[in-house]
């Protein structure tokens, strides 16, 4: 029964651990994915806390549809955060 | 550096709060509320196997009705923010040359099982797990893997605001019928059949299809809106 | 047991929402900041679910062979009102987005700093 | 089909969703559809109100569950006066917009009356719902319009006013939905005639927390002193009516909210000190800050933001008097600060800055706009012959019987600084020559037909004032009479 615990520490470190990522890279593309990787441990918390529907729902909705949003938002603006060099080659070859 | 400290300060106090307050609160422990009464019910007398969706649907049905709003208001504000005026010179910005053959193919594979999926989520709403909205997800990531994959497909705006209006007016008729019964807004006026059979739940079943139906078109809309406006071009003029 | 359970769920919450909230504090990128918001809604959902689970208790779904048993069952409004607040969460997030990419093409920078220029 | 509160929320549903089927028979109709249903809901309010000030209020369940279960909408006497007050505002106001930009193309203006009339519809929900998550859900309905229609115009920099108002929208909503989480937990129902009934045995320490969390949430959407920065940036981009919409419903709501959650659900009285010190604080620093204002639209939008502050003020003294006078005073900033902007927004139509100096000397091109104008400012800051007098004198004296001397001091001193700005606009518009080169748009017809209502309103109410203040006395008797409240909600099969 003990090592019913061993997942859940694992899912805690997991989710924990992108939302820290998230926050710290400079990559927006890292990051964004890393939103996706919290959904997704959501969405595991959900199904150990006898939540099918909701689990689904974010899994649906947390994990696919919010990322591909942020990507496209990345797509139109800049992929690097902050006056980053890439950012500076970026701009100056587009205009 | 001093809005840093500011901020980690501000946050200790915030947690501080938080971490007090849930303390209080114990995990898993029995706590009378009013969920008991929603599971005896939805057994006896709405006929609904998945108890969430009898919440979600008839007993706070005025819920998803304002749910359903904020999905249509969101996709709205969302095409009347990105609006801009259709110029001469709009190329279509999706990549330029076409993804690659095993992309190509195994999106033919995989497309209709996915579509399938998704109905299949919200038309057994009442029964299994899922319902509306996450049958109507899962079908706006079907038609986003077709926009990504194939440069040829455009989602037809003019089908998605019918289907969209469609099942908008659907649910909300559904809901006034009960007023003209006499009955209350949003009542269970059809029979609701024995539980675990497709057809239980009266028009719960029918709601929902309606609102997979609504997040769908809404869904593969708004992602349509953000993806396919003009990234700004190189002089980056702004209308 | 149950401390350590009580410790990762509520645990879990409260750190996304902290971490969330960070982000949009002390945060400049605009999409730094959107991606906080969605942290911290991400916490507060967990946290909705989690108060209403009950040891031992199965999902509130009445399949055939669950009928019967009076099987103790999970609390099913927190799950019905997530249910809603997830999606209200995605339409918020994606309005936001859309404003960021306006800012980007009025301003061409994604930095609030920059485009402060409505002062108080 | 018997008339009954839902109509406030079905039939604009039904609408909003069928707008983008009409346009396609007549590009026409997507105008009009918003204003026939404000019309019949004007129409339903006048009956339902009728009803209620005769007889007992109004609950209607929904979906056949009677209410600590179902969800219930409440059309009391205090609801009902706000739901009215709204829906013939809103009517008016649509009045106004009737054309208000006609060179819009017509996928924008589909969207912008949609959310237009959607807009109405969540501030109308946020106060007739009798559930708590219902309130979220409204709450978020009202959110999402309203960001939409900040940055709806792009010549202009809404989008960074609607980012602002994003960014402090979600923390609103972040600390009501904590506020609810917790609250479940303790309470385990979601009926807000309920939550009352059980709150006595709610442990005082998570009672006192649970409702700091409702303070700040609904605090910021009722533009309380520090969370307030986002309302001059959003009521300045808006469109010129929307702005009017903001001040005249939308933060009412939020103010509704507030003191339903302070005097039904709750039972702290302590939290009517920091009421009143938030409601003085907000007062003075907007006061304040608007008489420096150099933009029309930004001095209306403080100017309002103060208004608020005196509203909670008068709300957080407690006594009947007191929470009459904040109802009448309610009444009067919707009226004639929607008034105010629908007026001046004329004035500075084609204006890039919108200046006040550009608003000199149009006391003789525009004669009916200013002079409507500066009606409603001298009755905003309370002069005799205008409705707006009253209010203040009733709050005075509210406040003398209360012994709060302090709070008196305070409000002459703000009525005086009001006075002064106000003053310095009128001044500018009759006495000043025409110096600004931008081209001057007069008000269509329908644009007059509104503000001299609204004018209207303001005379015939501030000489007559017994026409409403029958019905307000009932609206804050009802207010006050929770256990009345808890037995009527619960009480209906």
């Amino acid at each position: 029964m003990i090592w019913l615990i061993i997942p859940i520490i694992v899912l805690v470190l997991l989710t924990i651990g992108a939302a820290i990522f998230a926050v710290v890279t400079k990559n927006l593309l890292y990051a964004v994915v890393s939103t996706g990787v919290i959904s997704l441990g959501l969405s595991l918390f959900f199904f150990i806390l006898q939540a099918p529907d909701v689990a689904l729902t974010e899994a649906a909705i947390g994990v696919a549809l919010t990322t591909i949003i942020f990507i496209i938002t990345i797509r139109n603006t800049t992929q690097y955060e902050g006056d980053h060099k890439e950012n500076k080659i970026e701009k100056g070859a587009k205009s | 550096m001093i809005k840093k400290v500011l901020v980690i300060l501000l946050l200790a106090v915030i947690g501080f709060y938080l971490v007090d307050l849930l303390a209080q609160i114990p995990f898993g422990e029995k706590r009378d509320n009013v969920g008991d009464y929603y599971l005896q019910e939805s057994v006896q007398s709405l006929k609904v196997a998945n108890a969430v969706t009898g919440i979600v649907v008839n007993f706070r049905g005025f819920d998803t009705l304002g749910e359903v709003t904020v999905l249509f208001l969101a996709a709205m504000g969302l095409s009347s923010i990105m609006y801009r005026k259709k110029k001469k010179g709009d190329k279509d910005v999706r990549a330029k040359k076409p993804s690659s053959r095993i992309l190509q193919v195994g999106v033919q594979i995989i497309f209709p099982m996915v579509v399938i999926l998704g109905a299949y989520v919200f038309i057994h709403g009442h029964l299994t797990p899922g319902g509306g909205f996450q049958g109507g997800a899962i079908i706006a990531t079907a038609s986003l893997l077709m926009l990504i994959t194939y440069r040829k497909f455009k989602v037809n705006h003019n089908t998605i605001s019918w289907i969209e209006s469609i099942a908008g007016v659907v649910f909300a008729t559904l809901g006034i019928i009960g007023l003209i019964k006499g009955m209350s807004f949003l009542e269970n006026f059809l029979p609701t059949g024995e539980l675990n059979a497709l057809l239980s739940g009266g028009i719960i079943a029918i709601i929902y299809v309606s609102v997979g139906f609504k997040v769908a078109a809404e869904l593969t809309g708004v992602i349509d809106t953000v993806l396919l406006n003009n990234k700004p071009d190189s002089n980056n003029e702004n209308n | 047991m149950n401390q350590l359970l009580t410790i990762s769920f509520y645990g879990t919450s409260v750190a996304l929402i902290l971490i969330g909230l960070y982000a949009v504090l002390a945060k400049k990128n605009l999409l730094k900041i959107v991606i906080g918001l969605s942290i911290i809604d991400g916490g507060l959902h967990l946290l909705f679910v989690s108060i209403g689970y009950i040891s031992k208790g199965t999902a509130p779904i009445f399949s055939p062979e669950v009928v019967g048993t009076n099987a103790v069952m999970v609390d099913p409004v927190p799950q019905a009102l997530v249910l809603t607040a997830i999606v209200i969460g995605f339409a918020v997030t994606a309005v936001a987005l859309s404003l960021v990419i306006r800012l980007y093409r009025h301003h061409n920078t994604v930095s609030i700093d920059e485009i402060k220029n409505l002062k108080w | 089909m018997v008339i009954s509160p839902v109509h406030y929320i079905a039939l604009p549903l039904l609408a909003a969703f069928l707008i983008p089927l009409l346009g396609k028979i007549n590009k026409e109709l997507v105008r009009i559809v918003p204003g026939l249903v404000l019309l019949y809901l004007s129409y339903v309010s006048v009956t339902l109100m009728t009803q209620v000030l005769q007889g007992s209020p109004i609950v209607e369940i929904i979906a056949g569950w009677s209410p600590p279960w179902g969800i219930n909408l409440v059309f009391s006497a205090f609801s009902g006066f706000l739901v009215s007050l709204m829906t013939i505002l809103g009517f008016l106001i649509w009045v106004y917009t009737y054309n208000f930009k006609p060179e819009e193309s017509y996928s924008q203006t589909t969207k912008f009356y949609t959310l237009f009339m959607m807009l109405i519809t969540g501030t109308i929900g946020i106060v007739i719902t009798g559930d708590i998550f219902n309130l979220f859900v409204f709450m978020e309905i009202t959110a999402i319009s309203s960001y939409s229609l900040t940055a709806f115009y792009r010549e202009r920099d809404g989008a960074e006013a609607a980012f602002k108002y994003v960014l402090i929208g979600s923390f609103a909503s972040f600390f009501v939905l904590l506020a609810i989480v917790i609250l479940y937990t303790q309470v385990g129902t979601l009926n807000m005639a309920d939550i009352a009934r059980k709150m006595p045995d709610v442990d005082p320490y998570i009672k006192g927390v649970i409702l700091l969390f409702f303070f700040i949430g609904f605090g910021i959407e009722a533009e309380m002193f520090p969370l307030n920065g986002w309302a001059p940036d959003v009521y300045t981009q808006a469109p010129g009516p929307i702005a009017a919409i903001f001040s005249g419903m939308v933060v009412k709501a939020g103010v509704y909210a507030l003191i339903r959650v302070i005097f039904t659900l709750f039972d702290v009285p302590s939290v009517l000190n920091l009421l009143l010190i938030m409601g003085l604080l907000t007062m003075v620093v907007a006061e304040v800050i608007a008489m420096r204002q150099e933009r029309i639209k930004r001095m209306l939008a403080y100017s309002s933001i103060g208004q608020m502050g005196l509203v909670l003020v008068a709300f957080s003294i407690g006594t009947k008097d007191a929470i009459f006078a904040a109802i009448f005073l309610m009444f009067n900033h919707a009226v004639i600060k929607g008034l105010l902007f629908l007026s001046s927004t004329f004035m500075v139509y084609h204006s890039k800055g919108k200046e006040i100096s550009e608003m000199n000397g149009l006391g003789k091109l525009m004669p009916f706009t200013a002079f409507v104008f500066s009606l409603g400012a001298m009755a905003i800051v309370g002069l005799p012959p205008f409705s707006g007098f009253w209010s203040k004198l009733y709050l005075l004296m509210a406040a003398a019987d209360a012994q709060l001397v302090a709070v008196i001091a305070i409000v002459l001193v703000i009525s005086v600084i009001e006075l002064a700005y106000y003053f310095r606009v009128v001044h500018r518009i009759y006495f000043k020559e025409r110096t600004s080169v931008v081209p001057i748009k007069t008000p269509t017809i329908n644009a007059k037909f509104t503000l001299a209502v609204l004018a209207l309103v303001i005379v015939v109410i501030g000489v007559y004032p017994d026409l409403i203040s029958g019905m307000i006395e009932q609206a804050a008797k009802d207010l006050l009479d929770k256990q009345n409240y808890i037995h009527y909600v619960l009480s209906v099969r």
